[in-house]
């Protein structure tokens, strides 16, 4: 886009990126706040309905739907309190750093194929691992609270997120492996086409995976039933007992934030991406001519599948939360260590195995109808590193072995 | 898809469905609902697949049109979809050629074309072999999991599978004791208490699954080593199943019974299979491609009975070369090239066969294999481990005796009949003879329902072998399969009488028709179709016509070998004792009034999920034999796959004298035909009517008939003491054998050891003497040292972690310093 | 606004490296959280200001072109700092914030040696010439997929493609040797850490699940628990 | 002042970065009597060490795009990432069972090996 | 089937060693039903010592019953277990008649029955909703709450109020049946039936569920026994009691003719426990799980009773009796009866002078003694067995502090 503006408007090119850089954080900022907002009402009137009740109804008129802008707007005007002992920067900082963390993963988060804040050739590991950080502003806080209430909270906070860390980076490890790249918008592009070419659907391992990882992602984001952080039954509201109005916000804020992002990481990483599963666009002959000329109906298409699988997995968070009862922080351990960990471990040794032996997934060559057709649009942007992964992938490799030992 | 393609597929995913079943039980059955409830479903749904798969199969043999090959036929139209299916790599129909080598032997649509003038018998059956998977391949040796498919396999493989799934669905109710805590009051245990253990639901339909798999496996062998590791499979699945209750001393007794005796069959078996390999170098059935090479191996059947040689029993090139090998040794002795020598032999080979070489080996591979069959489908002399076999629960004791294990060995003669010579098939029919008779005389004493089963069918299967024997090719095969379904029917059945009154002894039975209608009903009707009932020329059950053909059969080799006639009478009179024994076991436990009220106040019809099986096999048991309108019958099916060459009569003069083996046709002519249905209906009545004076209305009484022949009763009662005697001869040697070379160990052996064990602890005592003194002593010197050392250098040691980081910095910076100072020219540069 | 002095800050604004710019930032980051590493006295404190350095140092990293070196601190070191951080917590939160001082005199020591160090490496730093140029800016390839092959021995960075073969100086002797040295690591930490106090049960837990007894006839009647255990 | 941003990114400039940091970890670890600290001050040091071989092994800093240590500088760093963390572990293993026995993390009462 | 000390799951192992800590749970915290305050020495997570702190909800209503006739403290006995108000004003009342030796009639006594089972049915419906809730699960607590709110609109058309009734009286009840009642009870007790299945669905078959509550606070009958437990925690640890079939006769003569089983665990089986989930692996008798299991299996228990009452009480001719004149006077002597309550047995004690106002009143409750074991339950369990475990034991405040 920011070529767009140098070429075709004539902006200085630093002031195009400097304006596009801002524009992407703005836009990324409000699809974290508006998010949170939209996610919030949701959790309430699913709840409700969930438990055969109406949720909110009357604020905004119909559905109560502006009822977390009227929270919001009512937690901005409550009273910033601080318990006596605290201590005071860490308490301050705390929720900014959680919602800092939540909010820069989002920057390599690719919505459509080239619809990303910012490409990195190790987007994967760059967003696992600053969503990680997530965790020290719980913890801070915990820390900083000086509760007993909120230190356990924190305490089991960082215990199950740093050992749900394992398995998570494990079942991420797959995609990648499956996609030779570490690059989401790489990992996304190679499940274009119909859905059986989602990473899902490629062999019965990832398909196992998948909900390994569906497990270990509900975990590192401290939702029921692993929301052993603020357990209200048993530690009154663990980590953010102590806060109140907008401090209290921004931890909300992050974890629908950090939902939205795990789940967003699975569609992309397991579910297709951007792709639907059926290839409309490409059946509608958006072919290249096309495509370089109109991507922006491409990007929408990308933009609206990719929020439509996300907020898939988000409601699957919220259905679970509201049937579920909570487990019990050593339960948590087991589950993470005795059965996630060595599963994602097998399945990870299965994967290979299968990448070895039948390396075209479960339907080999068939449903590839649409692969490849946005390709061209896309080395534009990043040609380089397109080129260079395709010379240094395993598989030519593997083909210049065979010849030369031939 | 042709059809070619098709069957393979069909047959051998219905082949495989039962392993997946094993496989998931092995792992999870335990976990398949309460106490592995879900284990039966399993099992049934797996088993259920591949009969349905089968059946599919069955349909698209019918459809592909494969000829009716009774009186006249034409091969050319299935010779040209064979043609076609064998366009297709890796899939290689046995009576077809590739083009490369059509030349040399001619493509099968004209050859059959050009000797269908002639007597018309000449060509090949359809029958697809190939492989799936070459497990071994080494030198000539080429070890594969393929398939053998003709029409005999397809429908084996519809009985096996639709028995078997009528046998889960019973076992399904007639386990469910098993699916709690048992308590077996057959076990005693040291305590006195009845032995109490888990069940083991699943793990009976995990074996029986596995028994499914290996069955299904020997009947689509493509080769003699995939058929002889299935049948080690059936023999140790027959080892789970017949062990099932293996606390009991007889149930494991049995079990290694029936195991070693099956090993003493193998073992011929083997020496059988060592003959073909070492002079054919081969072990496939069909002609097949060999993965390796890409060239087209001929199998078993071509090189015994060669096209060009009108499909005519031959000893092959490579036996007759393997005989002559002293003679080849000669012919190398000259040195002469290796393609000249080869030259030399192919020459002389045809004179070498004339002179005999290599019919002796033909001879033992036949026997040898049969060897296995007499074994698996327990013929004299390895026959007794059948009865015990019924220490199983009795769905077992149905499948093995129908359908499956003992089914095998039938089988395999009847897919190995083309490399059998008349001298094999002698040894066979008077095998068969003796087992019939001698079985179903023992079958009359006998009182354990059970057993009297099982030894009527040891004796059917003696009829089979005795068919097969006597050239009734499809008299014996098609025997099999009516025999498999009223046998299961009849062991069902039992299982069902077993069930209610909880004693195997028909002493104690009686007036049960009224207590359960449905299973007395269904059983008369097996003991109809096993002595062979019918109208005679109008309408029978199945076992009428199966025996009809034996009977005929029987009659025409007789009457062509006169020196052989006693296998005539064997059979005619086999059949008397057969329609005897079984009625009087109907009679007996069904009609007239209860002998035991204990027992007959607690009987009662089994659960519908028993008796509906029971209803499918009667209907079974019935329609079977009949042959139905467009060649559609069993007998016209399995007459399609007869193997090439053995319709017509042949006369040969064998190591028994000269042989005729009569062409089966001949036996449907008038005169043979009538004889032999009279002669059967004759004797089943008889046998029925002496039944009805013992049992019915005893107007005989059978303790006076007992009394009356007492040697003979008590020879009888006792099994023909073939137990007996099989101790003293085998067992007791090998104790005494046992005991001698253990006196050696403990007397001979164990004592040098002791010797040579001082003589060691002596000169150890000295070495340690040295090591203490010479070497410790240096050893400690050297630790004194270090030690003094250490003691000096610890003052060095503070303790304390900061002061060594102090150290380390100092350390580092003063390196620093003075390699600038001294070296200030390398490092600046 | 004036037009001139508008384009002037622009073109001003235009002439901003930001490579050296942000490198600037995050070197400050580094460098003054590492030093108030050493000035707090807090563990919880100090385990946030050294995840500050670490986080910055990642930032420096991604600046010099290695993506994925920077993604791994990120995920490795920093969350191995987190589990020191709450172990911190654990183990001193609640007592022991006090009273572990350094002496005076350590602590000037130590400054001083550290000066004397900081000054031979600065020296050092910028004794060669070649190391003072700026860079390029030569935009560089990926490197995480070279880093991948380097590791499983084919060093791709090397060779042309048609010879890759005969590259050599991969490190996958290494890699290995490192893998098994983590593996036993762990092992070894595992073990150094391991339980070396059970709790003895408490006798309503060793019954636990003895059977229904039958309702006394007088409940107020001197009971006996059951005492003592499988031991 | 803007200006004198320019070019300021050079390897030397890493280097003593890596340098502050490092000597930062060393009086760390001489100053702290707190085991963790000891910990903290060693993972400072790792990390400017680290930061040499990056700046070492980066094309983009390198003077003439060709840098002296190539791809070696990072499969160092990855290699020295991943012994800091195993080290940790063991040092904090360490650490909890000397916790364990002497119920103080004070490193100066770690002495029981002197001499 | 004592479990050798090697296999046994519970002994919690240290691998860090880390300071005490004194935790406070309540008198405001979300899970402890109430004011309750709860003081825990911790060890990490692991509760090394529980006590419970009561007394915030205290008001004296002993005393006050010494200042009023007997009638006049019904509506005390109200706030006593204000879940159960009606078996509160059973007990207080069959106390009373008790002392009077009066007998009501047989109508009367059928109304008793079909009025305090249901309100055992709304009482254990709070129980295991707030169970759910603190085990960390909301939506069971709700789906309680809906059928719960269903018995109150009945109890508000019988006696105008839905919490403190005051509808047993000494003597009979306040009021007859409105018209048309009995039909809108069965409409109720058949729409509930089918939803009894739901509640297993959500929580008794739960893995989580099921592995937050079994093993977990295991009450040894022996134990149960001394703590003086009473209600669903002493059958939990199966011990048969249940004074409906095993109390005094003048409560028992109250459910001549009901055909009941006493909802324990006998020889490994709970009555009629085909028609009930299994019980899971891991549950032993007298932990969480079957505690609350039993309570579930009470609910069933209660409908039946309650569609037994209905069909005699419809089919009793004549009136219900005149309840006891508020100031007559009570003959001089003491009396002590325990009833059935469905947090367990609630007894009442009082002397009389042959004044209508008695001399001394003094309640016995058995959430007061369920509460006393949970330091025994508690030690050594995590602080999220904690909530477990007090919910477990279903106390209401209300009651233990009177």
């Amino acid at each position: 886009m920011a070529e767009f503006l140098i070429e075709t408007i004539g902006l200085p090119t630093w002031f195009a990126w400097t304006a596009i850089a801002g524009l992407s954080a703005f836009l990324i900022l409000n699809v974290i706040a508006g998010g949170a907002l939209v996610f919030i009402w949701a959790e309430r009137k699913i709840a409700a309905r969930i438990q055969d009740r109406l949720g909110p109804t009357r604020t905004g008129g119909r559905f109560g739907w502006l009822q977390s802008l009227a929270d919001g707007i009512k937690l901005l005007a409550k009273e910033d309190l601080m318990p006596d002992g605290a201590d005071a920067l860490l308490f301050r900082l705390a929720p900014y750093v959680s919602f800092c963390a939540s909010f820069c993963a989002f920057i390599a988060l690719p919505f459509a194929f080239d619809t990303v804040g910012q490409r990195l050739n190790v987007g994967v590991f760059f967003v696992v691992a600053v969503l990680g950080l997530e965790v020290f502003g719980v913890i801070l806080a915990g820390y900083a609270s000086a509760s007993k209430w909120s230190l356990f909270g924190a305490m089991r906070e960082a215990a199950q997120v740093v050992s749900y860390e394992v398995p998570l980076g494990m079942c991420v490890v797959v995609p990648v492996m499956l996609a030779g790249s570490m690059d989401l918008v790489t990992i996304g592009e190679k499940q274009a086409g119909w859905a059986m070419n989602w990473f899902i659907f490629h062999d019965p391992f990832t398909f196992i995976i998948f909900w390994v990882y569906c497990t270990c992602a509900i975990a590192s984001v401290n939702r029921a039933p692993f929301d052993l952080a603020e357990a209200e039954s048993e530690l009154v509201a663990g980590f953010h007992t102590e806060y109140s109005g907008l401090r209290w916000s921004f931890f909300f804020m992050a974890e629908y934030g950090s939902m939205f992002l795990v789940s967003a990481l699975a569609a992309i990483l397991f579910l297709g991406g951007w792709n639907g599963p059926v290839p409309v666009s490409e059946l509608l002959g958006f072919s290249d001519g096309v495509a370089a000329n109109a991507p922006f109906a491409l990007r929408f298409i990308g933009c609206m599948n990719l929020f439509l699988k996300a907020t898939a997995g988000v409601l699957l968070m919220m259905w679970i939360r509201w049937t579920l009862p909570r487990l019990r922080i050593d339960q948590v351990m087991t589950t993470c260590l005795k059965y996630c960990t060595p599963i994602a471990a097998a399945m990870f040794l299965g994967v290979m195995l299968w990448q070895l032996f039948l390396p075209g997934g479960l339907v080999p060559g068939s449903f590839r109808a649409a692969a490849g057709v946005r390709e061209g649009w896309l080395e534009q942007s990043y040609r380089k590193e397109s080129a260079e992964d395709e010379s240094l992938s395993l598989k030519n490799l593997s083909r210049h072995i065979s010849e030369v030992s031939r | 898809m042709a059809a070619a393609q098709l069957l393979p597929i069909l047959l051998g995913i219905a082949w495989l469905i039962p392993l997946v079943s094993f496989v998931a039980i092995l792992f999870f059955g335990p976990r398949m609902g309460a106490h592995g409830k879900g284990a039966a479903t399993v099992a049934t749904t797996a088993i259920g697949a591949s009969l349905l798969l089968s059946l599919i199969a069955l349909v698209s043999w019918t459809l592909a049109g494969h000829p009716v090959r009774s009186e006249h036929h034409d091969d050319n139209h299935a010779s040209i979809q064979s043609h076609d299916a064998g366009q297709s790599p890796g899939i290689w129909p046995a009576s077809h050629r590739s083009p490369a080598h059509s030349d040399a032997v001619g493509d099968s649509a004209g050859h059959a074309s050009g000797h269908a003038s002639g007597h018309g018998e000449v060509s090949a059956p359809i029958s697809y072999s190939g492989d799936w998977y070459t497990l071994y391949a080494s030198g000539a040796l080429r070890l594969s999991i393929g398939w053998y498919i003709d029409s005999i396999t397809v429908l084996m493989f519809v009985v096996v599978t639709f028995i078997a799934t009528c046998i889960h669905v019973y076992a399904a109710g007639y386990m469910h004791d098993e699916l709690h805590d048992v308590t077996d009051s057959e076990v005693q245990l040291e305590t006195g208490e009845s032995l109490h253990r888990e069940g083991r639901f699943h793990r009976f339909f995990q074996a029986l699954s596995l028994f499914c798999f290996s069955m299904l496996g020997i009947v689509i062998a493509g080769n003699l080593a995939m058929v002889f590791i299935f049948w080690e499979l059936v023999g140790i699945c027959s080892w789970f199943l017949i062990g099932f209750y293996f606390e009991r001393h007889s149930a494991s007794t049995a079990a290694n019974k029936a195991f070693i005796v099956n090993r003493v069959g193998d073992f011929g078996m083997l020496i059988g299979l060592m003959a073909l390999w070492g002079g054919l170098g081969t072990l496939h059935f069909g002609d097949s491609v060999s993965s390796a090479t890409g060239q087209v191996e001929q199998g078993l059947f071509e090189l015994v009975r060669p096209a060009e040689n009108h499909h005519e029993q031959q000893v092959p090139d490579g036996l007759v070369a393997f005989a002559a090998a002293d003679q080849i040794e000669k012919m190398a002795a000259s040195n002469p090239s290796r393609s000249e020598l080869r030259r030399k032999v192919a020459a002389s080979v045809p004179g070498w066969r004339e002179q005999g070489y290599g019919k002796w080996l033909l001879f033992v591979a036949g026997i040898g294999i049969f060897c296995g069959c007499v074994g698996k489908s327990a013929q004299v002399p390895l026959f007794v481990w059948l009865p015990d076999a019924m220490e199983g629960p009795t769905p077992v004791s149905a499948l093995v005796h129908s359908a499956t294990m003992v089914a095998a060995g039938v089988y395999l003669v009847g897919r190995f009949f083309p490399v059998l010579t008349p001298d094999v098939l002698l040894v066979i029919a008077y095998t068969g003879g003796l087992t019939l008779f001698i079985a179903a005389t023992i079958a009359v004493t006998a009182t354990d329902i059970k057993r009297v089963l099982a030894y009527s069918t040891v004796s059917q299967l003696g009829y089979m072998m005795l068919a097969l024997g006597v050239g009734g090719w499809v008299a014996g095969l098609f025997h099999l399969i009516t025999h498999a379904f009223f046998k299961s029917l009849l062991f069902l059945c039992s299982g069902s009488v077993i069930h209610a009154c909880h004693t195997n002894d028909m002493r104690k039975m009686g007036g049960l028709l009224k207590v359960m209608p449905y299973t007395a009903w269904t059983m008369l009707i097996g003991c109809l179709a096993i002595i062979g009932a019918g109208v005679p020329f109008v309408l029978g059950l199945s076992g009428y016509y199966s025996k009809d053909a034996i009977l005929a059969q029987a009659l025409l080799f007789s009457r062509t070998n006169p020196q052989h006639s006693i296998l005539y009478v064997a059979v005619a009179g086999g059949a008397f004792i057969t329609a005897f024994y079984m009625f009087r076991l109907w009679f007996m436990t069904f009609a007239g009034a209860p002998r035991d009220e204990h027992v007959f106040k607690h009987a009662h019809e089994s659960p519908r999920v028993m008796t509906v099986p029971l209803v499918a096999l009667a209907i079974f048991a019935v329609v079977a034999g009949w042959a139905l309108p467009g060649g559609l019958g069993v007998e016209s099916l399995i007459e399609q796959s007869r193997p090439a060459g053995t319709a017509e009569t042949t006369t040969t003069a064998g190591i028994f004298g000269t042989l005729t083996v009569p062409a089966e046709h001949e036996s449907h002519a008038g005169a043979i035909h009538v004889t032999a249905t009279l002669t059967a209906f004759a004797t089943a009545l008889a046998g029925v009517l002496l039944a009805g004076v013992m049992y019915f209305k005893p107007l005989i009484s059978p303790v006076a008939v007992a009394h009356a022949a007492r040697p003979i009763y008590t020879f009888l009662v006792n099994r023909w003491y073939v137990d007996e005697l099989y101790h003293g001869i085998f067992v007791l040697p090998t104790l005494g054998a046992a005991r001698f070379i253990s006196a050696i160990d403990t007397q001979v052996i164990d004592r040098f050891i002791n010797v040579l064990a001082w003589t060691a602890k002596r000169v150890a005592s000295v070495d340690a003497w040295f090591d203490r003194v010479v070497v410790d002593g240096i050893v400690n010197l050297a630790g004194r040292a270090t030690w003094k050392a250490g003691l000096e250098l610890k003052r060095m040691q503070t303790g304390n972690l900061r002061q060594y980081v102090m150290f380390i910095v100092v350390g580092t910076v003063a390196i620093f310093v003075l390699a600038t100072l001294l070296f200030r020219t390398s490092v600046a540069g | 606004m004036n037009q001139d002095a508008f384009s002037i800050s622009l073109s001003l604004f235009a002439l901003i490296d930001w490579h050296g710019f942000f490198f600037l930032l995050f070197a400050a980051i580094a460098c003054i959280a590492a030093l108030m590493v050493v000035l707090t006295d807090n563990v919880v404190r100090m385990a946030l200001h050294l995840i500050l350095s670490l986080g910055a140092t990642a930032g420096l990293f991604f600046l010099a072109g290695a993506e994925f070196i920077g993604a791994m601190q990120l995920m490795i070191y920093v969350g191995g700092t987190l589990v020191l951080l709450v172990f911190g917590v654990m183990l001193t939160a609640q007592t022991q914030l006090v009273a572990l001082r350094t002496p005076a005199g350590d602590r000037v020591l130590a400054g001083i040696l550290a000066a004397a160090l900081l000054a031979v490496l600065v020296q050092a730093a910028f004794s060669i010439e070649s190391w003072q140029k700026s860079g390029q800016g030569i935009v560089s390839a990926p490197t995480a997929t070279p880093l991948g092959m380097a590791l499983v021995g084919v060093r791709v960075d090397q060779s042309a493609e048609a010879n890759l073969l005969d590259a050599k100086g991969g490190y996958l002797l290494p890699f290995e040797i490192v893998s098994v040295h983590l593996l036993v690591v762990l092992i070894g930490a595992a073990y150094l850490a391991r339980a070396k106090r059970r709790r003895v049960p408490r006798p309503v837990d060793l019954m636990a699940s003895v059977d229904s007894v039958e309702p006394r006839s007088t409940v107020d009647s001197p009971s006996t628990v059951l005492s003592g255990g499988a031991e | 002042m803007m200006l004198a941003l320019l070019g300021v990114a050079s390897v030397s400039h890493y280097l003593v970065v890596g340098a502050i940091m490092f000597c930062c970890g060393v009086v760390c670890m001489a100053v702290k009597r707190n085991a963790l600290g000891v910990l903290m001050g060693i993972e400072l040091v790792l990390n400017g060490a680290n930061l040499n071989f990056v700046a070492f092994g980066s094309n983009y800093l390198a003077a003439d795009g060709r840098s002296p240590l190539g791809l070696d500088g990072e499969v160092m760093a990855l290699f020295v990432i991943l012994l800091a963390a195993a080290e940790a572990a063991v040092a904090l293993a360490i650490t909890l069972n000397f916790y364990n026995n002497h119920a103080t993390v004070d490193v100066d009462r770690a002495d029981d090996l002197h001499g | 089937m004592v479990q050798t000390l090697d296999e046994d799951q519970r002994i919690i192992e240290f691998d860090v060693r880390t300071d005490e800590m004194l935790v406070n749970m309540g008198p405001q915290h979300p899970s402890t039903h109430g004011v309750l305050r709860l003081v825990l020495r911790t060890d990490g997570e692991i509760v090394s010592e529980l006590e419970p702190h009561i007394g915030y909800l205290h008001r004296c209503a002993e005393k006050i019953g010494e200042n009023l006739t007997a009638r006049q403290w019904i509506p005390y006995t109200d706030r006593m277990d204000y879940l159960a108000a009606m078996n509160m004003n059973l007990g207080w009342s069959l106390a009373v008649e008790k002392l009077l030796r009066y007998q009501v009639s047989e109508k009367a006594r059928h109304l008793r029955v079909l009025i305090v089972e249901l309100n055992r049915i709304a009482s254990h419906l709070v129980g295991m909703g707030a169970y759910g809730l603190d085990l960390g699960t909301f939506s069971p607590f709700l789906y309680a709450f809906r059928e719960r709110e269903k018995i109150l609109d009945l109890y508000e058309e019988v006696c105008g109020a839905r919490l403190t009734y005051s509808y047993i009286t000494v003597g009979g009840m306040t009021a007859d049946l409105p018209p048309g009642w009995l039909q809108r009870c069965e409409a109720f007790l058949d729409q509930f039936e089918p939803i009894i299945q739901e509640y297993h669905t959500l929580l008794t078959t739960n893995a989580i569920f099921v592995k937050r509550t079994a093993t977990i606070g295991v009450l040894s009958p022996e134990m149960a026994i001394d703590y003086g437990c009473t209600g669903p925690v002493l059958r939990g640890s199966g011990v048969d009691i249940d004074l409906r079939r095993d109390g005094e006769s003048i409560y028992t003569a109250m459910y001549d003719g009901y055909a009941f089983e006493v909802a324990v665990m006998k020889n490994g089986h709970y009555p009629r426990d085909h028609e009930y989930p299994a019980v899971p692996k891991d549950a032993v008798l007298g932990d969480c799980w079957h505690r609350f299991f039993v309570r579930m299996l009470e609910v069933v228990q209660s409908m039946d009773l309650v569609r037994q009452s209905i069909d005699r009480y419809s089919q009793c001719k004549g009136a219900l009796g005149e309840p006891l004149k508020l100031a007559e006077k009570l003959p001089a002597g003491d009396t002590y009866l325990e009833t059935e309550c469905p947090k367990g047995q609630m007894g009442f004690y009082l002397v009389t002078d042959g004044t209508p106002i008695p001399w001394r009143v003094r309640a016995r409750s058995s959430s007061f003694s369920n509460l006393a074991v949970s330091p025994e339950l508690c030690r050594g369990c995590l602080i999220a067995d904690v909530p477990a475990v007090v919910g477990s034991l279903d106390v209401v405040m209300g009651e233990i502090d009177r």
